[in-house]
């Protein structure tokens, strides 16, 4: 904090650039969120081993498969940075195709975690088998509904880039959602990392 | 406002480059994941987790070619949990134990 | 006139403060407080009326502190009154401006400094204590373990060693180390026996450790110290240290097993106890007891009834007071409370899940006034 | 509310007039009305919180009270605590927070203003969501942290419900208006107002902005865990199925002590506006104050275990933590030493806001002592859930921020309302406050060393508390007055205060230098600012000794000399509120599923309509 009282963020007066401030409350926003996933995933480092009578990590997980998932998320940030980069040049159409392909991509990954829980309760792992379940669901649940609500933006500017509703000051925008995307995607390989690889 | 170091944004191709290194570096992971020692697979997960996460936020979300301030306000929170969370695990015993 | 000669005159004035009532009401009130709280010996609670080693030590320790903080507050607030009286303003008239002072780097350095050096002292002594406290007793000191168990609303206190189980009172032989497990077989609770030791959790699924001493043989009461719900201030308990011979026959009478009459109204009331109150109490062998030889560290709170589900009668009648050491253990509050447990004290127990191991208060049985005064005949005889 | 007639509006403004009444008041965007918003919540708060705080001192007045049940005081307490921190003192932060950040920074607005309704909104959401507890199945009882088993214990009562959600949409609140703050600090600063430059108030908002950023998180999953725990049947506090309550304890506390500091920083920002203004004298060791507040920022994350103590952390955490405890006290003392040089020297105008300011430092000092003594862990361990916590914290909190919070109020009501609030009531209402708070609270500490233990409903004779109780308890009566004084003072200056010009106390920030009340778009052109306490060095300029001379009215320079430009001021827009409102009624569902499932959806509805509303409607109607 300290070097922030460098001049160079001296108040640029009245005309604040709107987009400027919005890139940067988001960026707050995000270094909050790595606070409440760093609580969720340190939750679940207590107690990963803690599996009762349940199943275990190791019994359970399906790395390839859960691989693969992961793989989908992340060729998705890929996607969203080519889409962030047709918005920036103003090609409404091509943003909008990558836009989708984004959400697409995301609801994939989705619907493999639903099937994937689903296999998990079939082998006997419900939020309330163990403190590792609890940890597990809620932690990947959690991810999951982020990435349910960027799924939700995406569209939604998607279709405002239909409708013509979309400019650059608009309340949501590109640069913003890409962030948050980008984001959420990022906690992912960590998730990936702490939850499934380590329990091998 | 203008700092002048800020280098060129990424073109396209530079990002199919970077989502190739990612995957290879995923794919990587797994094979550790399955095949490592285990006294280096710990560290090198998390040598190739924190490698991912440098490059998408560092060339996905453009952190590279930001102002200072939103780093800032972004390593402020990076920084902390690792440090917090690390206390607290510490204090249950579960960074010796396991 | 010049800046200093108007100063002088505001010194004068701070001075004189002290001397005026108020000034010497706050200064006596102060040092009233203080002694008051320091000098009172014939207050059960009182932490600052140590009675062990470890209460000593922890006396001490506040003693320092507390002297340090008395001269810092001292310091502090005397100058922040003389400021006050010296420099203010007086009588509306023409503003007089004063000096624009910004600063003083060789003050700032001052008073960060000297802060430091002051906890730096207080923090050698605290970290040494700390340890101290924790130190296990050696087996040299031969001391006696006691499993201290937070129930909601009493405790319960086993003698793993000694084969038995008992509520509400624990005793102690005098000038001897007791080691304590303490834990909880519900939710948080804090066992805190100020003239002993300081408090410590008592955590569902961990077990907590802190060594008492008692110097002398006397009565030491305590109390739950963390919210645990209704009625977590009636969550009392009493230390009765006994010199080692009256332990050891305290220790032999718990050992055996309470005599019941065959007849009259002790056997009748018996017979109720058999009945209804042996879901969760116990008297002697009978009831729903715990494998004493488990150690502490290897149950799991709540329902796998690793622990009871209320207190332990069998001697009863050797109680001061019951209900978490709240209520005289006199026939008028013996009736009273078993013809309406939750009217004496507060409890729910309609919540109660006895399969969960879930007890919150003692039910009102709707006992008839004979089956209550069987039952108080059966209770004061188990002395 | 007849003080604030609006402004005749400024020929640059193309604001869309409001609808006046209530609608504008619901609609608003505008920092100051949300700011006011917020101010009368919480006072409104303040008196609840108050009353609970009388029938807990009322029951405690003698041996075995019997005014209250067991069942009553243990709600009382807990929504008392919740109440005064949560609905009380961090909303009237924000209240002076939104109304003079952009004042003193030289803004027009904050960075997001719709945004900033929404975090009102929200605010009142959930504050009422929790008041109304009280009606529908009793009010939280589970201690205001709401330590896990108990608070999950017992899962068929909805009240740890009530209490772990209200609190998640609170945070979410703060969250927001964090982030807004940052922002508006950063990038909506005028020209020339260097970040060395910014007032110390907004410094202290900034810092408070970013501790609560980094803190809430971890509280917010915590009572996420709480409430699934006793909803859906997690076994995260489960200590019969491996569950850990202590995770809860670190969760909690992890937010808890960094909030401590979020409660106190404003006030001493507010002290510092002060102190300088009536001592007529510039801060001493400006750098130095705002230094120790982020010192105090930092440090505040590194203490948490502090509340721990008796929790059986092992001796190394144990002295790790009585370190880093003990250790804050030296940025702490940097301030009040800095205050204290800020008055030597001074010529101290001893009215109502001075005399708050240095009760503030007078009773500061006293909870900050026995804050140390807290952090001998040996100690601590005879203090700790006593009385003698009460009074440590009823003095940091009642002492610091409520004495900071009223010198703020009698500081800036004429800004705000264009009144002066009574000089001679004000007095009256200081020294009843500062005698009934001494009465009240020093006896707590007694209480605790003779062996009180807090949160408890009842205690018996003999035990060397009766007298102390009473004290106490009498005192609390003084407090009440004295509150009641205050309230009578504020009534009394809406109907017949004194008129205040623009800088009725010859101030030297920003805010003093519009109308009181300010307009709607607050400055007429943004200043360009040269010096920090600029408008000081407007009025004023020093000879060779340093002392103040006066610069004549005609000599002084222009106030605001930025470009001229179109004013565009952020409609008013009802989006925010009706997503608040959403939030609101999808709260109560979320309490009786499955058959609030309804509303949940009903109130869900209301709140996405409210988003898209407000995404898609642009920020200032008419542009484009
Ligand atoms: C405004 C809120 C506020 C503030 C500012 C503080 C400030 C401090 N607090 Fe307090 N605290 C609370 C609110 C606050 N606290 C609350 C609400 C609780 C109880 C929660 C609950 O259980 O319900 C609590 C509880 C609490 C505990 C736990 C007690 C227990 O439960 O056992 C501890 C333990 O260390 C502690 C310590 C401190 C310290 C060291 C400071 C320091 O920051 C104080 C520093 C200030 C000074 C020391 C005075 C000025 C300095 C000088 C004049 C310099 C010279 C001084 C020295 C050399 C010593 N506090
Ligand atoms: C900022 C926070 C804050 C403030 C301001 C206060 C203010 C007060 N508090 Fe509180 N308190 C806490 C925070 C606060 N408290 C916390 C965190 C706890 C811990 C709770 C827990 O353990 O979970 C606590 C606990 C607590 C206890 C301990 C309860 C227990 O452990 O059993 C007590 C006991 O005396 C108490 C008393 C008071 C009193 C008398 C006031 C007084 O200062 C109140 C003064 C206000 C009034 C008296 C209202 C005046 C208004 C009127 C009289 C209106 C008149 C109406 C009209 C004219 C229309 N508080
Ligand atoms: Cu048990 Cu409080
Ligand atoms: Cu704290």
């Amino acid at each position: 904090m300290t070097a922030m009282t460098t001049p160079d963020l001296a108040g640029p007066g009245g005309h604040h650039d709107v987009s400027e401030a919005r890139k940067l409350a988001m960026w707050a926003f995000l270094g909050s969120e790595v606070l409440l996933f760093g609580s969720l995933i340190t939750t679940f480092l207590l107690y990963r081993t803690r599996v009762g009578d349940g199943p275990s990590a190791a019994e359970i997980f399906d790395i390839p498969f859960t691989s693969i998932s992961s793989f989908i998320l992340l060729m998705s940030s890929l996607t969203m940075v080519l889409g962030h980069h047709s918005w920036e040049r103003k090609d409404w159409r091509q943003m909008r195709v990558w836009l989708l392909a984004t959400a697409g991509l995301g609801m994939i990954f989705l619907a493999g975690q639903v099937f994937e829980f689903t296999e998990f309760v079939h082998e006997g792992l419900t939020v309330s088998t163990s403190p590792f379940g609890s940890a597990f669901f809620v932690l990947t649940g959690f991810h999951g509904l982020h990435v349910a609500v960027g799924v939700m933006m995406l569209m939604a500017t998607a279709i405002m880039g239909f409708t013509g509703k979309l400019r650059e000051d608009g309340g949501m925008n590109v640069g913003l959602v890409g962030l948050y995307w980008h984001f959420v995607d990022v906690v992912w390989i960590v998730i990936f990392t702490v939850v499934y690889l380590l329990a091998v | 406002m203008t700092e002048a170091a800020h280098p060129p944004h990424p073109t396209p191709r530079d990002y199919w480059l970077i989502a190739v290194v990612l995957a290879v570096i995923t794919a990587a992971e797994v094979a550790v994941a399955y095949i490592g020692v285990d006294v280096v697979k710990v560290p090198l997960l998390f040598a190739m987790a924190f490698a991912k996460f440098v490059i998408v936020v560092g060339w996905y979300m453009h952190l590279r070619y930001e102002k200072k301030a939103y780093r800032r306000l972004f390593y402020l929170g990076l920084i902390a949990a690792p440090i917090l969370f690390g206390v607290v695990l510490f204090s249950f015993g579960v960074l010796i134990g396991s | 006139m010049n800046g200093t000669e108007r100063h002088e005159g505001r010194l004068r004035v701070g001075r004189r403060f002290f001397r005026r009532p108020t000034g010497r009401f706050v200064l006596f009130s102060i040092a009233a407080s203080v002694l008051l709280a320091a000098c009172t010996t014939d207050i059960p609670q009182n932490s600052l009326d140590p009675a062990s080693p470890q209460a000593r030590d922890i006396d001490n320790l506040w003693w320092l502190v507390f002297w340090i903080a008395v001269v810092v507050f001292v310091l502090v607030e005397v100058a922040l009154v003389v400021a006050i009286v010296r420099f203010r303003r007086r009588r509306r008239g023409p503003e007089r401006e004063v000096r624009q002072v910004h600063g003083n780097l060789r003050m700032e350095i001052m008073w960060t400094i000297l802060p430091v050096v002051v906890l730096a002292v207080i923090a050698v002594p605290t970290v040494k204590t700390i340890f101290d406290l924790r130190e296990a007793p050696t087996p040299e000191e031969n001391a006696l373990v006691v499993n201290v168990i937070g129930h909601q609303w009493w405790w319960e206190f086993e003698y793993p060693e000694l084969g038995f189980s008992t509520a509400q009172e624990m005793y102690i032989p005098a000038g001897r180390s007791i080691y304590l497990n303490i834990t909880s077989a519900d939710v948080i609770h804090s066992f805190w026996t100020p003239r002993l030791h300081g408090k410590r959790d008592a955590v569902p699924g961990r077990v907590n450790n802190l060594t008492y001493f008692a110097d002398e043989p006397g009565d030491y009461l305590g109390q739950c110290a963390e919210f645990c719900g209704l009625a977590h201030a009636d969550m009392r308990h009493m230390v009765r240290a006994v010199s080692a011979g009256d332990f050891e026959v305290w220790a032999a009478k718990h050992a055996s097993l309470p005599e019941i009459p065959e007849e009259g109204a002790v056997a009748s009331g018996w017979e109720t106890f058999n009945i209804i109150c042996v879901a969760c109490h116990v008297i002697g062998d009978v009831g729903p007891g715990v494998d004493l030889t488990v150690p502490v560290a290897d149950r799991l709170p709540g329902g796998s009834g690793d622990y009871v589900l209320a207190p332990n009668l069998s001697y009863f009648a050797e109680r001061e007071k019951f209900g978490g050491w709240t209520f005289e253990n006199d026939t008028a509050h013996l009736q009273a409370w078993l013809a309406d447990p939750s009217d004496l004290k507060p409890m729910t127990p309609e919540l109660n899940d006895l399969e969960e191991g879930r007890v919150l208060g003692m039910p009102n049985f709707g006992l008839s006034p004979e089956d209550i005064s069987n039952l108080t005949a059966l209770l004061q005889s188990l002395e | 509310m007849a003080t604030l007639t609006p402004q005749a509006p400024s020929p640059a403004s193309t604001a869309a007039p409001g609808r006046g009444g209530i609608w504008e008041w619901i609609t608003t965007t505008d920092h100051k009305k949300i700011g006011i918003l917020y101010g009368f919540s919480s006072i409104l708060f303040f008196v609840v919180g108050g009353v609970e705080a009388l029938f807990i001192r009322l029951q405690l007045a003698v041996p075995n009270g019997e005014i209250l049940s067991a069942d009553a005081y243990n709600q009382m307490f807990t929504m008392h605590a919740t109440t005064m921190v949560f609905l009380v003192v961090m909303p009237i932060a924000s209240a002076f927070a939104n109304y003079f950040l952009p004042l003193q920074l030289g803004a027009r607005d904050v960075a997001f203003p719709r945004l900033n309704a929404f975090s009102y909104w929200l605010y009142l959401a959930g504050a009422l969501f929790l008041t109304v507890s009280f009606f529908v199945g009793g009010g939280a009882d589970g201690g205001w942290f709401g330590y896990a088993p108990l608070s999950t214990q017992v899962t068929e009562v909805v009240r740890m419900d009530y209490w772990s959600l209200g609190l998640q949409v609170l945070g979410v609140a703060s969250i927001a208006s964090s982030v807004n703050f940052i922002t508006t600090v950063l990038t909506m600063r005028a020209p020339g107002m260097t970040l060395m430059r910014m007032p110390v108030f907004s410094w202290m908002v900034f810092i408070i902005s970013f501790l609560l950023l980094f803190s809430l998180p971890m509280v917010t999953v915590g009572l996420i865990q709480v409430f699934l725990d006793r909803n859906i049947g997690t076994l995260f506090f489960d200590a019969a199925n491996g569950g850990d309550p202590v995770l809860w304890q670190h969760l909690f506390w992890l937010f808890g002590h960094p909030e401590v500091y979020v409660l106190i920083l404003p006030a001493m920002g507010i002290v510092s506006e002060v102190l300088p203004t009536f001592a007529r004298k510039p801060l001493f060791g400006r750098s130095f104050v705002i230094f120790s507040g982020i010192a105090i920022g930092f440090m505040g994350f590194g203490v948490w275990a502090h509340h721990m103590f008796t929790s059986g952390l092992g001796p190394v955490a144990e002295a790790a933590f009585a370190l880093t405890t003990m250790f804050i006290a030296v940025p702490t003392g940097v301030k009040i030493f800095n205050w204290l040089g800020t008055i030597w020297g001074g010529s101290l105008e001893l009215n109502t806001p001075m005399l708050f300011s240095l009760g503030f430092i007078f009773l500061f000092v006293i909870g900050g002592l026995s804050g140390v003594t807290h952090s001998i862990v040996p100690a601590d361990s005879q203090q700790h859930d006593s009385y003698y916590v009460v009074a440590h914290f009823h003095y940091v909190l009642f002492g610091g921020a409520i004495f900071g919070i009223f010198s703020g109020i009698y500081y800036w009501f004429p800004k705000v309302f264009g009144k002066l609030l009574n000089e001679r009531i004000g007095k009256v209402n200081f020294w009843l406050m500062f005698i009934g708070m001494n009465l009240t609270f020093a006896p707590m500490h007694v209480l605790g060393l003779n062996g009180m233990p807090r949160r408890t409903y009842r205690y018996a004779e003999g035990l060397g508390l009766d007298v102390w109780n009473l004290v106490a308890t009498i005192g609390s009566l003084v407090l009440a007055l004295g509150i009641a004084v205050f309230l009578y003072n504020g009534w009394r200056t809406f109907r017949k205060g004194e008129v205040a010009g623009p800088d009725p106390w010859d101030a030297r920030t920003l805010e003093w230098t519009t109308s009181s009340p300010p307009p709607e778009h607050n400055f007429d052109r943004i200043p360009v600012v040269h010096h920090e306490d600029d408008f000081w060095h407007q009025k004023y300029t020093t000879d060779e000794e340093g002392r103040a001379v006066a610069i004549p009215a005609d000599l002084r320079p222009v106030v605001a000399e930025g470009p001229d430009e179109d004013i565009h001021l952020p409609s008013p827009s009802y989006h925010p509120a009706l997503a608040g409102l959403g939030i609101f009624v999808m709260l109560l569902g979320l309490v009786y599923v499955p058959w609030g499932l309804i509303a949940v959806g009903v109130g869900g509805i209301g709140f996405l309509w409210g988003m898209f509303g407000w995404s898609l409607e642009p920020l200032v109607r008419g542009d484009h």
